[in-house]
């Protein structure tokens, strides 16, 4: 179990994107250092108990500096630096995300972090290396799962390639955070604002069509029907796919098992934690029945 | 064990306090007054990494039964307005794989560790503890009896004094160890309940458990937690859980613990006053799991502030001589 | 009443679709159903400033006895966690003055009028029954038997069937008006209530009264209520209330009013989808007093959005095959 | 019953004052201008339901601009004008005020006003006319019920004069507000940093000694000990004496009955609501057994 660190932590930074989005800036260097890509944090809002539960976010950015995410690429004399900010990208959809909203400069929240397997459990990092290319295919807000490890894939020299899908252009936010990270960005919004109309597994789908022969690996984040989607297609395809499960979460630390889904295959019992064990799983040992995947 | 109140009261007001905050219950002696709740804080474990484990006067582990269960399908959990409803199914790893994985952990801890035993049947109760007889390193069990009893046609245990009487005799002549006994909160009268449990042989009692609740999504007319009815906790119980409290301790001889929605040392302290021995920390452990460990300081400076020691606060409450009827 | 759903689901998606949302409960009609609770409204007229009492479906007034009666000393009141107490000792000016002075007002507007009745002793309630049947403008009659009956040793009416069916069989046969009875949520099996309730010849459930429950100054320790122990209502409740109404609206046949932390449409939607057929606002009124009124604006657009009436909802919650046991 | 406006309402200040007192401006003509002196209000904090109920706050002031009440006085050409700011002077000490001292400019409150009977309804005004002074006695908060009475006893030809009493200087807020229209001001703390040391009712039975033969109308603010002690002062010496009484309320409008108190010698029963039939009394009908007055 990697280290983890429970504290009150100050914002630095809230910003609105479009679409109801916000980026968190959060002053939390020992939870920043020690984020794996595709860990999660639980974020506390203090001062009130009808609000009583953390809340999951996954860790989208850690950085040296409270810079623009827009700037993020370009570390340079940075790069060496141990970085001090987390962030989180979040979207309003219920009263804890709409508090969180209101944060401001000098707020406190308490952070939780890092939390759970991120995509780079050691299993998964071997699956990468041998594939050809990494493609990461996210709907919405999984985008914020995502960033992290574009750039470990990036720095281990692994070619990626970002396939990212919204309801519409204001959906696709972090696009830029990701240019100097992957090969290629393939964007799809279901109102045909901007890219591809229709869903973003459309596109996938066409890649891999072509790619016959190639050696994948899907990275996925983002609505169960997505997932579900990418998982068929890789599969169809004989590629390998990880995905990251979203639950409700009690504790977020393995100890409420409250957030467990059915997993196939794997040596503890049927029942896993998405917080623990997860929340990426191999896609394979999903599964995929509507009624273990709770609609949340 | 706590310096007369007359010898106390002689120390100079300037000089220091030490308040003794230790606790004696079935015969089993705890540092402090404060547990962590069955259910909320894995075996341990899980929370090495955050809090210090031996500041804990006891952990009480997830409700253990004789074999494996893998408990309810999603979603399990829910937030409601200063509580939640979970009905996770009871998941365990059953009492055999208990005491081989996660007993030597706990042993390995100055702080007391409590198992919190299950069944469907009396005889469920029976063979978990005599499987966990065997494992070294338990202090005492809490016999969780909110659960239906499969051959009383799903009756809760904890609802019905005559099925409490049983299952308590049952495993208090089974268990190698103090037994705890778990009320159900969600009764007419905790007092016949605790009673039940007293008479049939139960060493301390521990309440609340969970009320039983629901919640529903109004856009698909389906429940919010698989189950249909689930189990509520946290602050929003307080209220009604220090009331049964209290209403038990001056029911029974024997020592109670108090549960339901305690997330400070001002919240351990009314259930102390009100009666309790000890107190146990649920659901806020689930978002500040240095809770239990803010209880225990919190409990000792106002004790020290107070120059009381914490038997001289259990059941210390004062009813006014107006108060007429225990009904609202 | 309603338009056949078929017919409904036929007129083309764009055009408006005005939902009914009456509602009839023991043969009276209700525009809406949404009611605000005894004990929160006070006689109505102290909201008629507020808000239009005519929009409302019915109100409830504070519970009237036979005799005029004074309630119990301060404090009476305390919040708890998205909750509070009272221990307001049922203060009331008698059924003769209710008739006399506050009766008339009401009797003027277009909403129903429900009267809420209590008593020590079965007497208690047969006498105020009779009083009020005097009155002119009550529409029904709201049965408060969360009393502790004096001659039964302060065993509280509602907490025990026999009781229970005495009070109501005695009420009901002095009552010239629909008898509707508020049950008491303080019990292992509501659903043993309701059907005594209903056998004894209530013409509608409302649920549920207050949890009992308490708080404790910890500087004084003393109880925050002079009662010592006061009945729990507001948001904190919210998820036991619904899961009672979802219980007994399965046990009965007749209607069931629904009450317990109210505060939104969705609220309302919740519990109506559980089996409700109306429902009531109580702690809310104290801190949103438009809140039924918006309650009822909210159900109107939900109906209106969904292309349902009233009537399709109430009750239609879809449960699971998965779902099993009826407790956590 | 005087209109009474229930409605959301804009801060446009909060102000922090020594002690941990506060001085909110609330933008709500309807009920600044609809307030009589010795009314107070009910005040919600949104948006959250673990603090669920309203918090009674007395109106200190009504003002046509939320100009410091330092210059209140000074009211000049603005006088004709009406009022459209509506403040409340309070004092964090609990929750609910450790909460409403978070409110910026720009958020929004619940605010019911006016409540209650002030100090000037009919009969206690016919009262102040027949004195030949008003004392004002008030301790630590209650200040905030007194300054509207002392404007209105000056704008009457009234004569008033201030008792204030607090712990500390730090407690004695708000006295500058109070200069231009009282004929005297005397200060007591309890740790004797300002003005008499020890209880303001220690000056206050000395004038009344001082003054014996002269006819005075006391209008009492404060904890309870000063209300007894005032009301027993005023026995003893004939005067008439006006007590504002606190209860916790859980509605402000007299539905619920949680704020009754017992009070003698009035037609309405044994116990009447300080939120409706006060939460001025007078004295002489309170009962002042510990009992029957709440250790709130
Ligand atoms: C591992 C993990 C990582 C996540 N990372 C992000 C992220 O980086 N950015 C982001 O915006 N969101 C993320 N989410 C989802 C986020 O946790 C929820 O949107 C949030 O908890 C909703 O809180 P709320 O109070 O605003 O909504 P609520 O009022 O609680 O609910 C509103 C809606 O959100 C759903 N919801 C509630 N809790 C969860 C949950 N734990 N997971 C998913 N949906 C939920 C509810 O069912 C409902 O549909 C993540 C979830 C998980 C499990
Ligand atoms: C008619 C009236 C006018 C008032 N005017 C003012 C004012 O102008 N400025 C001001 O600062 N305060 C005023 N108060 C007192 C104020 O209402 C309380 O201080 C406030 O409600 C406490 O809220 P809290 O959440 O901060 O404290 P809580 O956490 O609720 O309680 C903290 C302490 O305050 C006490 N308290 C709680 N409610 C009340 C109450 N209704 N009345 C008195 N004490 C209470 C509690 O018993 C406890 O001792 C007034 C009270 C009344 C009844
Ligand atoms: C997720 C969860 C799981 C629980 N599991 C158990 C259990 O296995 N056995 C048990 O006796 N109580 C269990 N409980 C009940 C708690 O131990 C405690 O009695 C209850 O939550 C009330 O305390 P709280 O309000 O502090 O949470 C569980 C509670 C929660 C929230
Ligand atoms: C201050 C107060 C007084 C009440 N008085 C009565 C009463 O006289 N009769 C009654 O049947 N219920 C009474 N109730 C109970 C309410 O009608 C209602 O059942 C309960 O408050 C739960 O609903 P809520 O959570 O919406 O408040 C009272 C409740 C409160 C808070
Ligand atoms: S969220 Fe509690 S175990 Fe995963
Ligand atoms: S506060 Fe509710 S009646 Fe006075």
């Amino acid at each position: 179990m990697t280290r983890m660190y429970d504290e009150i932590v100050a914002v630095t930074e809230n910003r609105p994107l479009t679409g109801g989005h916000f980026l968190l800036s959060l002053r939390a260097p020992r939870q920043a250092q020690a984020t794996r890509p595709g860990q999660f944090a639980m974020v506390r809002l203090l001062g009130r108990s009808d609000v009583l539960l953390r809340r999951p976010m996954s860790v989208y950015d850690v950085s040296p500096t409270t810079r623009p995410p827009r700037a993020a690429g370009k570390r340079g004399a940075n790069a060496h630096r141990q970085p001090e900010i987390l962030q989180l990208l979040y979207k309003i959809v219920g009263r804890g995300t709409r508090l969180m909203a209101e944060l401001r400069p000098g707020d406190s929240v308490g952070l939780a972090a890092p939390l759970g397997h991120g995509f780079f459990a050691e299993e998964y990092l071997e699956e990468a290396r041998r594939a050809d290319e990494v493609l990461l295919v996210t709907g919405g807000i999984g985008i914020a799962a995502l960033l992290l490890p574009a750039r470990e894939l990036a720095t281990a020299g692994i070619k990626s390639r970002l396939f990212f899908g919204g309801r519409t252009r204001a959906d696709l936010v972090g696009v830029q955070d990701f240019e100097s990270s992957v090969a290629g960005i393939t964007l799809a919004t279901e109102d045909g604002s901007k890219g591809h109309r229709g869903y973003v597994t459309e596109p996938l789908a066409n890649y891999l069509e072509r790619h016959r022969g190639r050696k994948f690996l899907l990275m996925v984040c983002g609505p169960w029907g997505m997932l579900r989607a990418s998982a068929e297609l890789a599969k169809r395809h004989g590629h390998a796919c990880l995905v990251s499960m979203e639950n409700r979460m009690g504790c977020g630390l393995g100890v409420c098992l409250g957030c467990s889904i059915r997993v196939e295959g794997t040596g503890h019992g049927a029942y896993e934690r998405v917080c623990t064990e997860g929340p990426v799983f191999n896609a394979e040992h999903v599964i995929w029945a509507r009624e273990e995947i709770p609609k949340i | 064990m706590a310096a007369p109140i007359a010898e106390r009261e002689r120390t100079p007001a300037g000089t220091e306090f030490n308040p003794q905050i230790g606790v004696e219950i079935s015969g089993i002696h705890f540092a402090n007054p404060v547990l962590t709740a069955s259910g909320t804080f894995g075996y341990g474990q899980e929370f090495a990494r955050l809090i210090d484990l031996n500041q804990l006067g006891g952990i009480v582990v997830k409700g253990i039964s004789a074999e494996p269960m893998e408990g309810n399908p999603p979603p399990r959990i829910y937030e409601t307005e200063a509580g939640m409803l979970n009905a996770i199914g009871l998941q365990n790893v059953g009492a055999r794989r208990f005491v081989e994985e996660k007993l030597p952990f706990l042993r390995g801890l100055r702080t007391r560790t409590i198992v919190n035993v299950f069944g469907y049947t009396t005889e469920d109760y029976v063979r978990a503890i005599e499987i966990l007889n065997d494992g070294s390193g338990i202090d005492a069990y809490e016999l969780n009896i909110s659960c239906p009893n499969t051959r009383a046609g799903g009756m809760v245990y904890g609802n019905d004094p005559r099925l409490t009487a049983e299952v308590v005799a049952a495993s208090k002549r089974a268990a190698r160890r103090p037994l705890w006994v778990k009320l159900s909160p969600n009764v007419t009268d905790i007092t016949e309940l605790a009673r039940a449990a007293e008479s049939a042989g139960a060493d301390a009692l521990t309440l609340v458990n969970t009320f039983v609740g629901m919640a529903i999504d109004i856009e698909t007319r389906t429940p919010r937690v698989s189950n249909v009815t689930a189990g509520l906790s946290g602050p929003a119980i307080k209220p009604v859980a220090l009331r049964m409290v209290y209403q038990t301790a001056r029911a029974v001889r024997v020592p109670v613990i108090g549960i339901g929605g305690i997330a400070s040392a001002e919240d351990a302290l009314e259930f102390i006053i009100a009666g309790a021995s000890a107190v146990q920390i649920g659901t806020a452990n689930f978002y500040a799991p240095d809770t239990a460990l803010r209880v225990v300081e919190g409990i000792r400076a106002w004790c020290r502030s107070k120059r009381l020691n914490l038997s001289d606060v259990v059941g210390s409450i004062k009813i006014p001589p107006s108060a007429a009827s225990p009904v609202s």
